[in-house]
């Protein structure tokens, strides 16, 4: 019965949102307003669980240091306060320093030496012809989106310069639009996904 | 602006929009079962699985939630399944707050019980972890240090598999496979673990978002699913087939309305009389 | 007021300096005890982020109790209604799902009933602006947008099994784009975002960019 | 305590970065930064936009919590310069200008770039007295499609951060007949501003317009420090390609072992 009434609620909601695209009318407006406290409520209580496991366990089994990590996880609420708001500077200093240390340190191997080591063509490939002349064309792809890119290099700024690196913009279009066309296989397969759910588990026409 | 706009370019928009749900049930109902061509970053993927070895350990970031679940959740269930006809070992974890509460959905199409695999010795759930990019360190780093027990809230000293991932964890990991709707979280798990310790690491990022992924391949990452075609395309290869492929009618029909309103848009756009700028 | 200045400022700002700078050095040395504290101080990080997760419910309880109120005295009692069910939800939810557990069955009937379908829908629904936007705005305005259309319209063909099974073809050319067209102009991108990236760090390590800290005065 | 092996290059790489940019930011030296087209268009579309007495709307200055303290705070930064330059003009003619806002942490430095845009036009209090109708409070984004609706700019400045909601704004200003200015760092978005605006930033050009037009000598030295080391992975892909072809990248793949 349970399953039975979920069923139609959800398929309800579904039409609902659905209808936003529409127009924004009452329906809509009270699906769009379940939605936000239902998401904003699940991630609350999948971080309680993060705490519990990653935290208050320890804390039980022995290891006492993480009372300092619950102590700050609580400071962060002296925000609300306007006299001690500066409490609240520490963790976040905290979680900054350690959010920037990680991404940094990965972002000089990940997005700059390696991209650099993978970018090193074979111009003239012996025998094969294709390959040599896709080469030369990516060689140049990659070096004309990269001299777009300069900003403060007087010497980028020739006239020559400048319509080589309108090419790298020209380059980077045909790239969106495969990411257009990308995004819109994306929604129409989530869209797929609700269909499928109205037809087979709602209607049951299909399946 | 002032030009009057050719009828081509004025369909009624609840017209199109009712075209594209109508062309896309109809074809759920009469499904045409079309041949799935397989692209190259699919098969690269597939045999990243398939070097594996007998009790290698995958570490999945299961980091999907609703929205997003048509394409992620068919990429989920066929890379289980092979694995399972490999006999790996998942330990499963998810950056996403729903991802938790989606995995039963998955296992109900999965069943490993149906091969033999048993909770805790052959795979595990440790539920969401928050924090970002040095979660995903932390996690390489020393699982047993950051997690102290699986997602029912039973503690991990029990569990075999779990005591195989005592740091330094990374050099008990053979494979990640990073499944998310945020950029943030597949760049960030390729820093820290392919870029840092060399694992080797598929991705099953949304369709829109592989152009962003594109460039660590294949050097930091050795296969990319592209969204829901690439979990049909998975399926189809691997001779598993599930949800994807079916998905795939669909994909077919709406896309070619949606080609269809382009080029009629554009038609117009070009008949349409041009009077001054 | 100078010591306040220490105490509210300066010394979080050395904070960040100094653990961004012990973490970023574990990555290059190897030395145990270094490895131990940066481990501790990422799932230290874990903790803080999840206590954070909980503004974002504050920050609905404070916005809808206002609005219940002011659409009361304006009587607009739908526009409460609608703010009195956002809130009703959120605490159910979490009473629930903490009181309860996640695994309970009651709250996992909950999350499948109301949040997977809205979330689902929610996402999918972009499926009709970005339709009407193709069909509506997308045209071949200059030679950039001719382009985009053409990749766009080849990509959309290739995403299309229908097309690729008759036209083997497709293939061909939508691997070319994606692993040559599409890899390289983004492996551009790639660089220089992560280089700004970087230098993002560099600034907020040097105490240049201190959004983080609130509110600009003291 | 050993430093790793395989790590050396990019330790060095990172410890160049670091003293480029300190370099550049303590020094206090002049850098020269080129002017996008994009100003111009920036400049022109507004300025037509005044001419027909048209309200000119800005928006991307964040969402929820994500502001000027989260990761995203130099895309809002950025578009907060840009909004600055645009308020200038539209006191200058007469001209409504309105931003979006959708981040509470937003909206006091949001207040400060326009209240100092009026004021540099002499027009204080004509700032003091509209303000409020400046900077609606936007959170979601069902009210921002209406929002365009009901105020049908003449120009449209979508430079900032934004998520999802870009088709859907950018399709709304363009039924409306907007002209579109659109630019973010939030890669995933670019390609519908690319397909929808009529002139658009991409990526980073965002955080170049905003240092052109605010020079704060930070981000004018990190601009020119990214600049730089662009230029060397220039030189070392030329250099790696032709030793490739030549077949003969052995050292170079050393190096980057190292």
């Amino acid at each position: 019965m349970a399953d039975v009434i979920g069923t139609w609620i959800a398929a309800l909601l579904t039409i609902a949102i659905t209808s936003l695209a529409w127009k924004d009318q009452p329906v809509s407006k009270m699906a769009n307003h379940i939605y936000i406290g239902v998401v904003t409520a699940n991630s609350i209580v999948q971080a309680w669980q993060n705490i519990m496991n990653v935290g208050i366990n320890k804390i039980l089994a022995g290891e006492f240091l993480y009372i300092i990590a619950i102590l700050l996880g609580l400071l962060t609420y002296t925000r609300y306060s306007k006299a001690s708001f500066w409490v609240y500077r520490y963790p976040i200093a905290l979680v900054m320093g350690i959010g920037v240390g990680t991404s940094m340190r990965g972002l000089v191997g990940g997005s700059f030496l390696d991209q650099i080591r993978d970018s090193f063509f074979q111009l003239a490939v012996p025998g094969d012809a294709m390959t040599s002349v896709n080469n030369v064309i990516f060689f140049v792809i990659l070096l004309s989106s990269l001299s777009y890119f300069l900003f403060t290099i007087r010497a980028f700024r020739s006239e020559t310069a400048m319509k080589f690196s309108l090419l790298g913009r020209y380059a980077m279009m045909g790239a969106f639009g495969y990411s257009f066309a990308n995004t819109i296989a994306t929604r129409i397969n989530q869209y797929a996904g609700r269909i499928a759910f109205l037809l087979i588990d709602w209607l049951h026409i299909a399946g | 602006m002032a030009t009057k706009k050719h009828f081509l370019e004025n369909i009624p928009i609840g017209i199109y929009f009712l075209l594209i749900i109508g062309a896309m049930c109809y074809i759920q109902i009469y499904p045409l079962g079309l041949p799935i061509p397989v692209t190259e970053m699919t098969k690269a993927t597939y045999r990243t699985v398939e070097g594996l070895n007998e009790g290698d350990i995958i570490l999945v970031d299961q980091g999907y939630g609703a929205g997003t679940i048509a394409s992620h959740e068919p990429g989920f269930v066929v890379v289980f399944k092979h694995a399972m006809r490999k006999g790996l070992k998942l330990v499963i974890c998810s950056t996403s707050v729903e991802g938790p509460l989606l995995l039963d959905s998955a296992l109900a199409k999965i069943r490993p019980e149906s091969q033999g695999y048993e909770y805790g010795r052959d795979w595990l759930h440790v539920g969401y972890v928050a924090g970002g990019e040095p979660a995903y360190a932390a996690i390489i780093q020393d699982f047993t240090s950051t997690f102290t027990m699986d997602y029912e809230g039973t503690s991990l000293s029990g569990m075999p598999l779990a005591q195989e991932l005592t740091a330094p964890t990374f050099e008990k990991i053979a494979m990640v496979y990073v499944q998310s709707a945020g950029g943030d979280v597949c760049e960030g798990w390729i820093r820290q673990s392919a870029v840092r310790y060399d694992i080797p690491m598929i991705q099953q990022p949304l369709e829109m978002m592989v152009p962003t992924i594109l460039p660590y391949f294949p050097v930091n990452c050795q296969g990319i699913l592209n969204g829901g075609i690439g979990a049909a395309e998975y399926e189809s290869f691997a001779g598993l087939p599930g949800e994807a492929v079916k998905l795939s009618d669909m994909l077919s029909m709406g896309g070619l309305v949606v080609l269809i309103f382009l080029i009629l848009g554009n038609i117009g756009w070009f008949i349409r009389p041009k009077g001054g700028s | 007021m100078s010591t306040s200045r220490t105490y509210k400022r300066q010394i979080p700002l050395a904070l960040t300096f100094i653990v961004g700078m012990i973490v970023t050095f574990d990555w290059f040395i190897s030395w145990d005890p270094l490895q131990s504290l940066t481990t501790t101080l990422m799932n230290y990080q874990i903790v803080m982020v999840a206590f954070m997760m909980g503004f974002a419910g504050v920050n609905l309880v404070y916005l809808h109790s206002r609005r219940i109120q002011r659409s009361m005295s304006e009587n607009k009692l739908y526009d409460a209604l609608l703010s009195a069910v956002l809130l009703a939800c959120l605490f159910i939810w979490i009473i629930v799902g903490v009181g309860l557990g996640m695994g309970s069955d009651q709250y996992t009937w909950l999350f499948n009933t109301f949040n997977q379908s809205l979330s689902a829908t929610a996402y999918a629904a972009t499926l009709f602006y970005l339709a009407s936007a193709t069909y509506r705005v997308l045209r071949i305005r200059s030679a950039e947008t001719g382009i985009l259309l053409l990749v766009g319209f080849i990509t959309i063909c290739a995403n299309i099994p229908l097309f690729k099974a008759y036209f083997p073809f497709l293939g061909t050319i939508i691997v070319w784009i994606s692993d040559g067209l599409v890899k390289y102009s983004y492996r551009a991108i790639t660089i220089g975002v992560g280089l700004g990236g970087i230098l993002m760090g560099v600034r907020t390590l040097l105490a240049m960019e201190t959004g983080y800290l609130g509110a600009t005065e003291e | 305590m050993e430093l790793i092996a395989g790590r050396m290059l990019d330790l060095v790489t990172l410890i160049a970065l670091w003293v480029v940019a300190i370099f550049l930011i303590f020094s206090k030296r002049d850098i020269w930064i080129r002017r996008l087209p994009a100003l111009d268009f920036i400049e022109e579309s507004v300025g037509r936009a005044a001419e027909m007495g048209q309200p000119v709307l800005a928006q991307g200055f964040g969402s929820g919590s994500s502001g000027i303290q989260s990761s995203i705070a130099p895309q809002i930064i950025a578009a907060l310069s840009v909004l600055g330059h645009v308020a200038r003009i539209c006191a200058r003619h007469g001209t409504q200008v309105v931003a979006l806002m959708s981040s509470e942490s937003v909206i006091p430095v949001a207040d400060e770039v326009l209240r100092t845009a009026y004021r540099l036009e002499g027009k204080l209090e004509e700032f003091e007295a509209r303000k409020e109708e400046m900077m609606p409070w936007v959170p979601n984004q069902a009210n921002k499609v209406s929002a365009i609706n009901a105020l049908r700019p003449a120009a449209h400045i979508i430079i900032g951060a934004f998520w999802h909601e870009s088709v859907q704004i950018a399709e709304a200003a363009s039924a409306v007949g907007a002209v579109q200015i659109g630019g973010t760092g939030r890669l995933y978005q670019i390609p519908f501003f690319a397909a929808i605006c009529d002139m658009n930033l991409i990526g980073e050009e965002i955080y170049a317009v905003g240092a052109y037009i605010s020079r704060t000598p930070e981000m004018l030295a990190s601009i020119a420090t990214t600049d730089y080391f662009k230029v060397i992975s220039f030189a070392l892909i030329i250099l790696g390609t032709l030793l490739a072809t030549m077949g003969m990248s052995g050292s170079l793949d050393a190096l980057f072992k190292w």
